[in-house]
């Protein structure tokens, strides 16, 4: 299965500027479906962006981010053809990881 | 989005810490999984994301309440397209920002994001985030080890001519 | 004048103040107060499930005949749902009270769809 | 139960008595299509003439500033990159029997969603894209998906994708009954129906860019160029099908089945009278 993580990461030379969206439901657990029952709570709590070993990125997410999760940053450094390494961690414990080359 | 009090009945946990019946345990605050590609200091704001005031959870985040600022720009629409899909996005002046947080006053859960800002990366964030009702928007930033903050209301109503 | 209506809907209310202004025909009016009239048949006093069966199914009639005509509404079924649950628990009262209602509901989609079969034409772009 | 009897039947006489007749020019009897679509580019490029022609397929998005920008931030990455992605691997994947989606349409399905949906004489029927995949999968023994969401509005999302900006290009062949089809579909379109007694007129000609609660109307003229469409209020993709049931239900009006002829005949006049305008499906909506 293609990863969860779509990432667009260029570098003008000087800075480069990243943006991610993410495939997952971010249920709150305060929706019901449609029989009424609530739908429990599903979603990404922890989501960090590496370079060159370093973390240059770390975002906390509660239930209140939108489903299939977009963040758009930027960070000074990195070169084309660099590599950026995301990974996400839920709050059941799943995880996805991947790396993008930088444009 | 129909609210309800959470219950805690999520199907079996990966580690299960012993919590009382909290009334919000339902956010699934398992021990968070010390691994590999977490810093040490990035834990999880597990008590912050259970504040029930944007006043609270600026305060287990930062340890300090937020003063106006009008270096922190706030760009978020008049009126939300819909409330579960609405962009926000932070740009600031302020020199040596650490964290950038965002925040809905209405919402179930006050607090909605918190990033963190290593040294070297630019304080301006885009994100999408859900709103329950008409709310204000509230960005945080902790730079220079104070906190500064701005304000802005967003209409959400819903959509559609009626069911 | 107010429109009455289920939903304060502020939006319905500007397309027919906006209309207003347009001129009546003579056929409309004639048309409106047909409709009128049969939307107040007398609510029967007794509550027997004879009469609860009889009203519930002039009512599932009436909704079938729109059906044909492509037309029914969603508050039709959801008024015969309210009859059958209120005869389930034996409020025959309540259950003709939706019975009649919906089969009004029914009448109404029904009137709706033969006479836009020549109203339609007034929206269209020419 | 709280709308009264009364209640009901007084909305639907105020209507008809709102509507009165406006002088309007006797309709010929026998249906002009070209007219028809000229008349109805020309109506709301002079309601809207700030409205570039080609923007008319952004729906709402054309309509409000404040909308646009939050639209812009979306497609910066927008959320059915996802279901185009599905569906590209689904047209790649073959069928248990070794053919795929390609074999069932021309140029292998590539860059000809401007195409459909069309008339076919074999049938005396309009086809649309939604109905030959599925008939695409049954006619190699594969069960059909339901026409709403998921994988149809990921297979519908790929192939508008490889059509993005090719104008819309219907026809009606010379044949009584494409004529019947797109009449059909007219009718649909202008006769008001469900308990609000609305048609999609109501909305779509008399009042785009006003608002009916937080959402802002899009004109007709365009409205399905974005189709299949990723909505917020649906926090997911959702298909031509799954907008016209929607709809019924919204004003009250029991929905037929996705795909019976009256949709078939009313996406066959909408795309008709949009001829010209470029495809941008799949799109993102509020």
């Amino acid at each position: 299965m293609a990863s969860t993580i779509r990432v667009r990461a260029t570098s003008n030379g000087d800075i480069t500027e990243v943006q991610a969206l993410i495939q997952h439901p971010m249920d709150s657990g305060f929706v019901k479906d449609a029989k009424g029952e609530i739908i429990p709570p599903h979603f990404i709590q922890q989501l960090t962006f590496e370079y060159d070993g370093k973390s240059v990125f770390v975002a906390d997410w509660g239930g209140g981010v939108s489903k299939d999760p977009y963040v758009k940053f930027s960070f000074k450094g990195g070169k084309k053809g660099d590599d950026l390494k995301i990974s996400w961690v839920d709050n059941k414990g799943a995880t996805d990881t991947t790396t993008a080359k930088i444009q | 989005m129909d609210r309800t009090d959470t219950r805690f009945s999520a199907p079996r946990r990966l580690i299960l810490q012993g919590i009382g019946a909290v009334a919000l345990v339902g956010l699934g605050n398992i021990a968070f999984v010390s691994s590999a590609f977490a810093a040490a200091n990035d834990k999880y704001p597990e008590d912050a994301f259970k504040a029930k005031t944007e006043a609270d959870a600026i305060k287990a985040l930062y340890g300090k309440t937020a003063e106006a600022s009008d270096k922190v720009k706030l760009d978020a629409p008049e009126i939300a397209e819909n409330g579960a899909v609405v962009p926000v996005s932070v740009t600031t002046t302020l020199p040596d920002v650490t964290s950038i947080s965002f925040l809905v006053s209405e919402n179930p859960v006050v607090l909605v994001a918190s990033y963190k800002i290593p040294a070297g990366t630019m304080p301006s964030i885009a994100n999408r985030i859900k709103m329950a009702k008409t709310s204000n928007v509230i960005v945080v930033v902790e730079a220079g080890g104070k906190v500064y903050s701005t304000t802005k209301e967003v209409k959400v109503t819903v959509g559609g001519c009626g069911g | 004048m107010s429109i009455v209506r289920k939903s304060g809907n502020r939006f319905s209310k500007e397309i027919m103040l906006k209309n207003k202004s347009r001129m009546l025909r003579a056929s409309t009016l004639s048309l409106a107060l047909a409709l009128l009239m049969a939307g107040a048949t007398p609510v029967l006093a007794a509550d027997s499930e004879v009469d609860f069966r009889a009203a519930y199914a002039a009512a599932e009639t009436a909704n079938k005949e729109a059906g044909l005509l492509r037309n029914q509404w969603t508050v039709t079924a959801a008024a015969l749902a309210e009859a059958r649950k209120a005869a389930d628990k034996g409020d025959f009262d309540q259950a003709i009270a939706s019975s009649k209602e919906a089969e009004a509901l029914a009448k109404a989609s029904i009137f709706q769809a033969t006479s836009e079969k020549t109203l339609w034409k007034e929206l269209e772009i020419h | 139960m709280r709308s009264a009897i009364h209640l009901a039947s007084a909305a639907l006489a105020l209507a008809a008595l709102a509507f009165g007749a406006v002088p309007s020019a006797v309709a010929a009897d026998t249906p002009n299509p070209p007219a028809d679509a000229k008349a109805f580019r020309d109506f709301f490029t002079q309601k809207f003439p700030k409205v570039k022609l080609e923007d008319f397929v952004n729906g709402p998005y054309s309509m409000n500033e404040d909308l646009h920008r939050q639209w812009e931030e979306k497609e910066q990455f927008p959320p059915y990159e996802f279901s185009v992605d599905m569906g590209k691997e689904m047209f790649s994947k073959p069928f248990k029997n070794g053919k795929s989606y390609a074999d069932c349409f021309p140029n292998q399905g590539i860059g000809i969603r401007q195409n459909y949906p069309y008339f076919d004489e074999k049938e005396g029927k309009v086809i649309t894209l939604e109905l030959a995949l599925n008939r695409c999968r049954e006619v190699n023994g594969e069960p059909p998906f339901s026409f709403l969401k998921d994988e149809m509005a990921a297979l519908t999302a790929y192939m508008a994708f490889t059509s993005r900006g090719k104008p819309f290009d219907i026809k009606i062949p010379d044949d009584p009954r494409a004529l019947e089809a797109y009449q059909n579909g007219k009718r649909y379109f202008y006769t008001r129906r469900g308990q609000l007694n609305f048609s999609c007129a109501t909305c779509h000609v008399q009042s785009p860019g006003e608002r009916i609660r937080a959402e802002v109307l899009a004109p007709a003229l365009g409205i399905l160029n974005a189709m299949p469409i990723y909505r917020s209020e649906w926090s997911g993709m959702g298909t031509i099908s799954r907008r016209f049931t929607t709809c019924n239900t919204q004003i009250r009006g029991v929905p037929l089945n996705p795909q019976d002829d009256e949709y078939r005949d009313l996406e066959y006049y909408l795309s008709y009278v949009s001829n010209g305008l470029p495809i941008s499906g799949p799109g993102a909506r509020p």
